[in-house]
């Protein structure tokens, strides 16, 4: 099948890491950062779990480059939807 | 059959039927140039005996130019639009010192309330008539549209004016009647069953007219609040 | 001159190895032309329906408040005595748009000839997911008798127009309506979940089972543009479902997304319908382009003009569908600086529509044009369309906007493009397309004569609204005759009601034509059209799988009059021996 | 235009169009519609909120944080047995196949319950879908992430029963990586909406 | 309800037949199916029947009449010769009360009466709804005639019954709807003018009244025994008062609303146990005004 199936990745690798980045996340919503701060950090670390996940456990990293382009297609109507109805607010 | 626009009595009413112009007339050459070319080639090239096809995919030239061409018009249109949009609907558009008025849609009414004998409303001199709007011509307007259950719409065709009045906001615009006369207040966002009939008196008065209707109004409010 | 032999490649399955029971062959059939003629009988069954609203509404505004002849079997709740109710009226309207847009406009193009088509323009057994396929047809029969039976429930179906505006719509108490609204929201939600398995089937079916030699730029616009189509409703139309979930939530359990008065947002509703709704009415547009290309090459005998910038015209207009959807909202109350960005794209958008209609007019320059009824209905498409493309020049303009919107012009705009466009092509589609779909012709001379009825009377139905709407008659208004600047226009009216009815009754007359045609055309023959796309190349009707031996394809799809041939066609797989004509 | 050798070769491939399988590739376009399907919810939560942010608590005063994140590191376990059970059939391992997908189901089963158990919590302190736009949004969106997470579970489930009936081997197993995209989807989104739910 | 539905259904074949077919559009107009089951009446001996009579009055100075503003409907304008039309929620001649609904709270313990045949008319006439103050039986047939060549719409908002909001674009037109449940009250509203309301008090027996202009009402063939009887009014809220009746007797009582009164809890939509002794009845119901 994939080309994943020769060379597994390190799951337990991914996995550690995850659940690393959830205890971190955890803790930094209850540091008391100011506000903005805290919303910048959280969505990175989330951005960056939803990563591992999509590159490592869905292997879109070894996936052809019109696969990761298909997976990645969605993402700019998505944007382009909050994005434009939160400027109702500026 | 009178396929016109009812008459304009309003500012921004001229701009908005002038663009219409513009477009009607941009649009009217693309109409002849399309529907005449399309009857003119189901004519001309009919098939008949021992005429074939001409064997092409197509010609890059012409493509460009049809393509270019309408691209110009259109950003013509998009610069003239977006001037006139932003003089008629642009924040900064608002003049500062109109008198106010706040309109409040419900089904199937629309209550009217003005500022009172302070022109400043909400501050208890306040009167509400109900389906009846009257200002004066000659000087800008503003209103606030407001909406207590579902969605409204403000239209009044003569001056060109429609604004949707949605529940939990409250919407200002401005506008500015030419003529006196006697108009209608139309809802144009579907409303429920009664909304071909949640209509409202208009009356645009010259300034002294609209004073002294203003002055017996208010006045009478504020004795009925002594 | 050298003169091309050519021999087709491929072979087409000419008897059934393991015929099926019938419950599998016709009810439950994963046979993906089973499942487009289901979706076709299904679909006109909707087209009557929502048709026959429209007739109501229009004698309600033809005559209003007299009574309608036969309106009396409606029960007292509809129309007391034959009398249409304001509620009821609405409903009509509501329904008619339903109706129109969902079950019988964007099924006939998409469920019906995406699944008819794809597989066999591209060469190929059937589907890639056969089973999701005849899934997607039953949950959407499910979801149509879902949205017919709330006619039948106490307070009468929805009335708070096709696009639901909240809070009108979420707010039983205003609009008088209980379980009508929520069966709307149910059936809606369905009908996405159906149409989202579709789509799968289709965007999977080309871009993986396309035949040897069935490159990109070798695809039929009609595939092309059912491609397009697919990915735009995969985007589109989850966000639809999910939002009629939160407003039936919202009618339902409590919840206050759309109600103000805890901090929701009403104009939240109208941003999510029309980021919807705006590639739905390219969904609605899209297909029709696809099949009057294919039809106006073989039509005119010529190769289409210009056919990567078609293709990239249709990409464009698809990708653009998504940043303009605001232009539906200028008046709502949404930010005025928003508006002027959403007017900039809408105006873009008008240069690749400009493009094809460019194109197609190209296609037909010096062809040699038959006057088959197919042709007809393409070509009728091409003159409407640009009818309905250029006033909707006016609404984009955001200043003339605040006048004609929610006016009659508005309504003229859009059955222009959707009944002049999309209907006409949904017309000429069936008519190119019925002698292979059931191996027999329909009459030409009826069909020019059902053209020539309903183009008369569309015109007459649809072109004096612009007028209605310069004057000022707004939309979904039961009574016009209650506003002073609309008491001189009964007449136009009238007119329009009664060219209403005649459009309905040359409808029916299309109907009768149909399934005589069905049962007593003549037998039609493989390639009828002396088309060149692969699926004029197996029998007519074609059997379950297509192909026992697929085909290699070798030419684009619109190789008609080449030169260097006796016939005026070189079929997608034929293997030319002498030399190849494709020059581009 | 590519020569007819070169498009013959193209077309014979047995992988033509992306070079992916059908079946994964369907799921992938799924997977694509799903990911609108939880804009239009997301996106719907961001924008009310951002309109009416004080309609929302601050984090941990209504939820309970703590089980939810357990809850997560839950779900996110029950994505690495989903991985090890590929692998496992990868290298053709019918029966660690078989154990990581039964553990998958049921982890993913006890992520359901212990969200279920959750709700009746905040139910009993009177936190309901009708409790203004924090209580509608909140259900909306972890509800319908429970419900998916309720089908995967099931599909799963029949998964597991044919991989016990020996349905996958080495070379025929795309029914695990199918189910397994599936999953691993339903685990991303909880990571973002456990960020925007419940810590921010 | 599947009685309504069969009619839908009729009425959708009869659509598609267009104008050929069979199916009666007649009265489907049940906004709420009479969905009571209708028990036979342990007919209440009229020999021993008893009667309770009486007359509501108001002590202090009721709120001034405000004149309604027409101007914009001539249709119903043009129906007021002698001056503009009044909001008269207190209407008082010389010291008693009109418009007060009156009915058997408590002490029919769990007899059953069948609703009668002949319906109730609520009239719209001049942009008024006549009467102002109704009652109906449960199950029994409430008739809206619409007098005025205008549109009205009439939207009653009920807690415990089904609502209903039908339109009348025409005069002379007649919707028939029926109630399943008691409720006191329940308010009907026109969203066209939005002066015009009513109030419809919905009883599963015959023993209510509304009183007159001169303040007198009387509760008929009550069977004797010891009642709560309940006064309402739109203003001043409500009182109640207990009375026992023997066989044949006739009891006279007198219900005094007062000036002070007015804000007081104005009961909508109660949903009623009648028999049982609840702790409302000591004249301030818990008011729910439906919003």
């Amino acid at each position: 099948m994939s080309e994943a199936g020769k060379q597994h990745p390190r799951y337990m690798l991914v996995f550690g890491g995850l659940a690393v980045l959830t205890a971190i996340e955890v803790t930094a919503a209850f540091m008391g950062f100011p506000r903005s701060v805290t919303i910048i950090v959280l969505l990175g670390l989330a951005g960056w779990k939803a990563l591992l996940v999509a590159l490592y456990f869905m292997h879109l990293k070894w996936e052809p480059r019109a696969l990761k382009v298909l997976a990645a297609a969605p993402l700019l109507p998505a944007a382009i939807m909050v994005v434009v109805i939160l400027m109702e607010y500026v | 059959m009178d396929w016109s626009f009812p008459i304009n009595a309003s500012t921004q009413g001229i701009v908005i039927d002038n663009l219409f112009w513009i477009i009607f007339w941009m649009t009217a050459v693309a109409f002849v140039i399309v529907e005449g070319g399309v009857i003119w080639f189901m004519w001309r090239y009919r098939s008949r005996e021992g005429h074939k096809a001409t064997y092409t995919h197509g010609n890059t030239t012409a493509e460009i130019i049809w393509t270019a061409i309408p691209a110009l018009a259109m950003i013509f249109l998009g610069i003239y639009s977006g001037a006139a949009w932003a003089d008629i609907r642009g924040l900064d558009s608002f003049p500062d010192d109109a008198l106010t008025i706040s309109v409040v849609a419900k089904q199937f009414e629309w209550n009217i309330t003005y500022p009172g004998a302070d022109l400043v409303l909400g501050n208890g001199d306040d009167f509400t008539i109900r389906n009846r709007f009257e200002f004066p011509m000659g000087e800008p307007v503003i209103v606030r549209l407001e909406s207590e259950d579902v969605i409204h719409s403000f239209f009044i065709p003569e001056l060109r004016v429609k604004q949707d009045a949605v529940p939990g906001m409250t919407i200002p615009i401005w506008f500015e009647a030419t003529q006196a006369g006697e108009f209608q207040i139309a809802c144009a966002e579907l409303c429920g069953l009664g909304h071909y009939r949640m209509r409202a008196r208009v009356v645009v008065h010259d300034r002294a007219s609209f004073d002294s209707w203003y002055r017996d109004r208010s006045g009478a409010v504020q004795t009925a609040a002594n | 001159m050298a003169t091309i032999t050519a021999e087709p490649t491929g072979v087409a399955v000419v008897e059934e190895e393991h015929p099926l029971p019938f419950i599998r062959k016709y009810i439950f059939s994963t046979d993906h032309k089973t499942i487009a003629i289901q979706f076709l009988f299904t679909c006109l069954f909707f087209l009557l329906v929502g048709g026959l609203l429209a007739v109501m509404l229009r004698y309600q505004l033809g005559y209003p408040g007299k009574p309608m002849p036969g309106g009396d079997l409606l029960p007292e709740t509809m129309a007391p005595g034959g009398i249409i109710l304001p509620e009821f009226y609405i409903s009509l309207v509501t329904m008619h748009g339903t109706f129109m847009v969902f079950f019988a406009i964007m099924p006939l193009l998409v469920g019906v000839y995406a699944n008819y088509l794809i597989p066999l323009q591209i060469g190929t057994h059937d589907m890639a997911f056969p089973r999701l396929n005849m899934w997607s047809y039953w949950l959407f029969f499910v979801s149509g008798l879902v949205m017919l039976s709330s006619f039948a429930v106490e307070g009468g179906a929805s009335v708070a127009g096709w696009t639901q505006y909240a809070p009108l719509s979420a707010m039983p108490e205003a609009s008088g309506v209980y379980a009508g609204q929520q069966l709307w929201m149910i059936s809606i939600a369905i009908f996405g979940f159906s149409s989202l398995l579709g789509s799968i089937n289709y965007v999977t079916t080309v871009i993986n089972l396309r035949a040897p030699g069935m490159t990109w730029f070798r695809l039929p616009l009609a595939t092309w543009s059912l491609f397009i189509t697919a990915i735009l409703g995969l985007l589109a139309i989850p966000v639809l479902t999910a939002a009629v979930i939160m407003l039936l939530f919202d009618q339902t359990i409590g919840t206050t997304f759309f109600l103000p008065e805890t901090g929701g947002q009403p104009l939240l509703w109208q941003h999510l319908f029309w980021f919807f709704g705006h590639p739905e009415v390219y969904i609605l547009i899209l297909p029709a382009m696809g099949f009057v290309s294919d039809i106006i090459a073989n039509g005119s005998r010529k190769p289409i003009f210009g056919y990567h910038s078609m293709v990239f015209a249709l990409i464009s207009i698809a990708f653009l569908g998504f940043i303009v959807w605001g232009h539906h909202m200028f008046q709502s109350g949404m930010n005025p600086a928003l508006a002027m960005s959403f007017m900039i794209s809408t105006l873009v958008i008008a240069v690749p529509s400009a493009i094809k209609v460019f194109n197609w007019m190209g296609t037909m320059w010096r062809g040699s044009i038959q006057f088959t009824p197919h042709m007809l209905f393409a070509v009728g498409f091409v003159m409407l369309f640009a009818i309905g493309g250029l006033s909707g020049i006016f609404m984009a303009s955001t200043p003339v906007d605040i006048y004609i919107h929610d006016t009659y012009f508005i309504v003229a705009h859009l059955h222009y493009v959707l009944f002049g466009g999309s209907l006409f092509a949904i017309f000429a589609a069936i008519y190119y397309w019925f002698p292979k779909m059931f191996g027999r012709m329909i009459n030409d001379t009826m069909g020019r004569i059902h053209f020539a009825l309903t183009f008369i009377f569309f015109n007459l139905v649809f072109f004096p609204m612009h007028g209605l709407g310069m004057g000022g008659m707004m939309r979904r208004i039961y009574d016009p005759s209650q506003y002073e600047h609309l008491a001189g226009m009964q007449d136009t009216n009238t007119l329009v009601s009664l060219s209403a009815f005649a459009l309905y009754a040359s409808g029916l007359l299309f109907f009768v034509m149909f399934f005589w045609s069905l049962f007593r055309g003549k037998k039609a023959p493989v390639n009828p059209w002396n088309a060149t796309t692969l699926e004029w190349q197996v029998p007519s009707p074609p059997l379950h799988g297509n192909w026992t031996e697929i085909p290699v394809v070798y030419h684009g799809p619109y190789e008609y009059s080449h030169p260097d041939m006796d016939k005026d066609w070189l079929s997608q797989n034929e293997r030319p021996d002498v030399v190849s004509p494709a020059r581009h | 235009m590519t020569s007819h050798a070169a498009t013959m070769e193209r077309g014979r491939s047995p992988e033509r169009g992306l070079g992916v399988p059908t079946n994964k590739l369907g799921m992938w376009i799924f997977l694509t519609s799903e990911v609108m399907f939880f804009t239009g919810i997301i996106g719907s939560y961001i924008i009310l909120r951002f309109g009416a942010s004080d309609s929302w608590a601050a984090p941990g005063e209504v939820l309970n944080v703590t089980v939810t994140a357990v809850n997560t590191f839950i779900l996110i376990c029950s994505s690495v047995t989903m991985v090890k059970a590929f692998a496992a059939i990868e290298n053709g391992d019918e029966k660690m196949l078989r154990i990581w997908l039964l553990a998958t189901a049921i982890i993913g089963a006890s992520f359901v319950g212990i969200q279920l158990f959750e709700y009746s919590e905040l139910i009993h302190h009177g936190f309901l879908p009708s409790s203004g736009l924090y209580g509608s949004t909140f259900y909306s969106m972890t509800g319908f992430h429970g419900f998916h997470v309720t089908v995967g579970v099931l599909c799963i489930l029949w998964v597991t029963l044919k991989a016990f009936r020996g349905g996958y081997t080495q070379e025929n197993h795309q029914g695990v990586e199918v189910i397994g995209l599936y999953w691993h989807f339903v685990d991303l989104v909880w990571i973002i909406l456990f960020t925007i739910v419940y810590l921010i | 309800m599947l009685r309504h539905t069969t009619q839908g259904w009729v009425a959708l074949v009869a659509a598609m037949a267009m104008g050929c077919g069979g199916g009666d559009g007649g009265d489907a107009a049940n906004g709420d199916d009479g969905g009571q089951a209708e028990v036979a009446t342990p007919a209440v001996d009229p020999a021993i029947a008893a009667t309770i009579l009486g007359t509501v009055s108001f002590e202090g100075t009721p709120p001034a009449p405000s004149a309604i503003d027409m101007s914009e409907e001539p249709v119903c304008a043009d129906k007021y010769t002698a001056g503009p039309p009044m909001i008269q929620q207190v209407s008082v001649t010389d010291g008693k009360l009109a418009h007060v609904f009156v009915y058997v709270k408590e002490g029919l313990g769990d007899l059953q009466f069948s609703a009668p045949a002949a319906p109730v008319f609520l009239d719209q006439n001049g942009c008024r709804y006549h009467p102002h103050v109704l009652g109906v039986q449960a199950g029994q047939d409430l008739t809206i005639q619409n007098s005025d060549a205008l549109l009205h719409n009439i939207n009653t908002q009920p807690s415990v019954n089904r609502g209903f909001n039908v339109s009348q674009p025409q005069a002379g037109m007649e919707s028939t709807r029926r109630f399943r449940s008691a409720e006191v009250m329940i308010p009907v509203k026109c969203d066209v003018h939005g002066w015009m309301n009513a109030y419809i008090g919905v009883l599963d027996h015959p023993y209510f009244s509304v009183s007159a202009a001169d303040g007198t009402f009387s509760l008929d063939g009550l069977p004797p025994g010891d009642y709560v009887i309940e006064a309402w009014h739109e203003l001043y809220g409500t009182l109640t008062q207990s009375v026992t009746v023997g066989e044949k007797e006739s009891a006279g009582i007198t219900f005094l609303f007062t000036e002070s009164m007015a804000g007081s809890d104005v009961p909508l939509g109660q949903p009623l146990v009648l028999g049982v002794h609840d702790a409302e009845a000591d004249g301030h119901v818990g008011g729910t005004d439906r919003s």
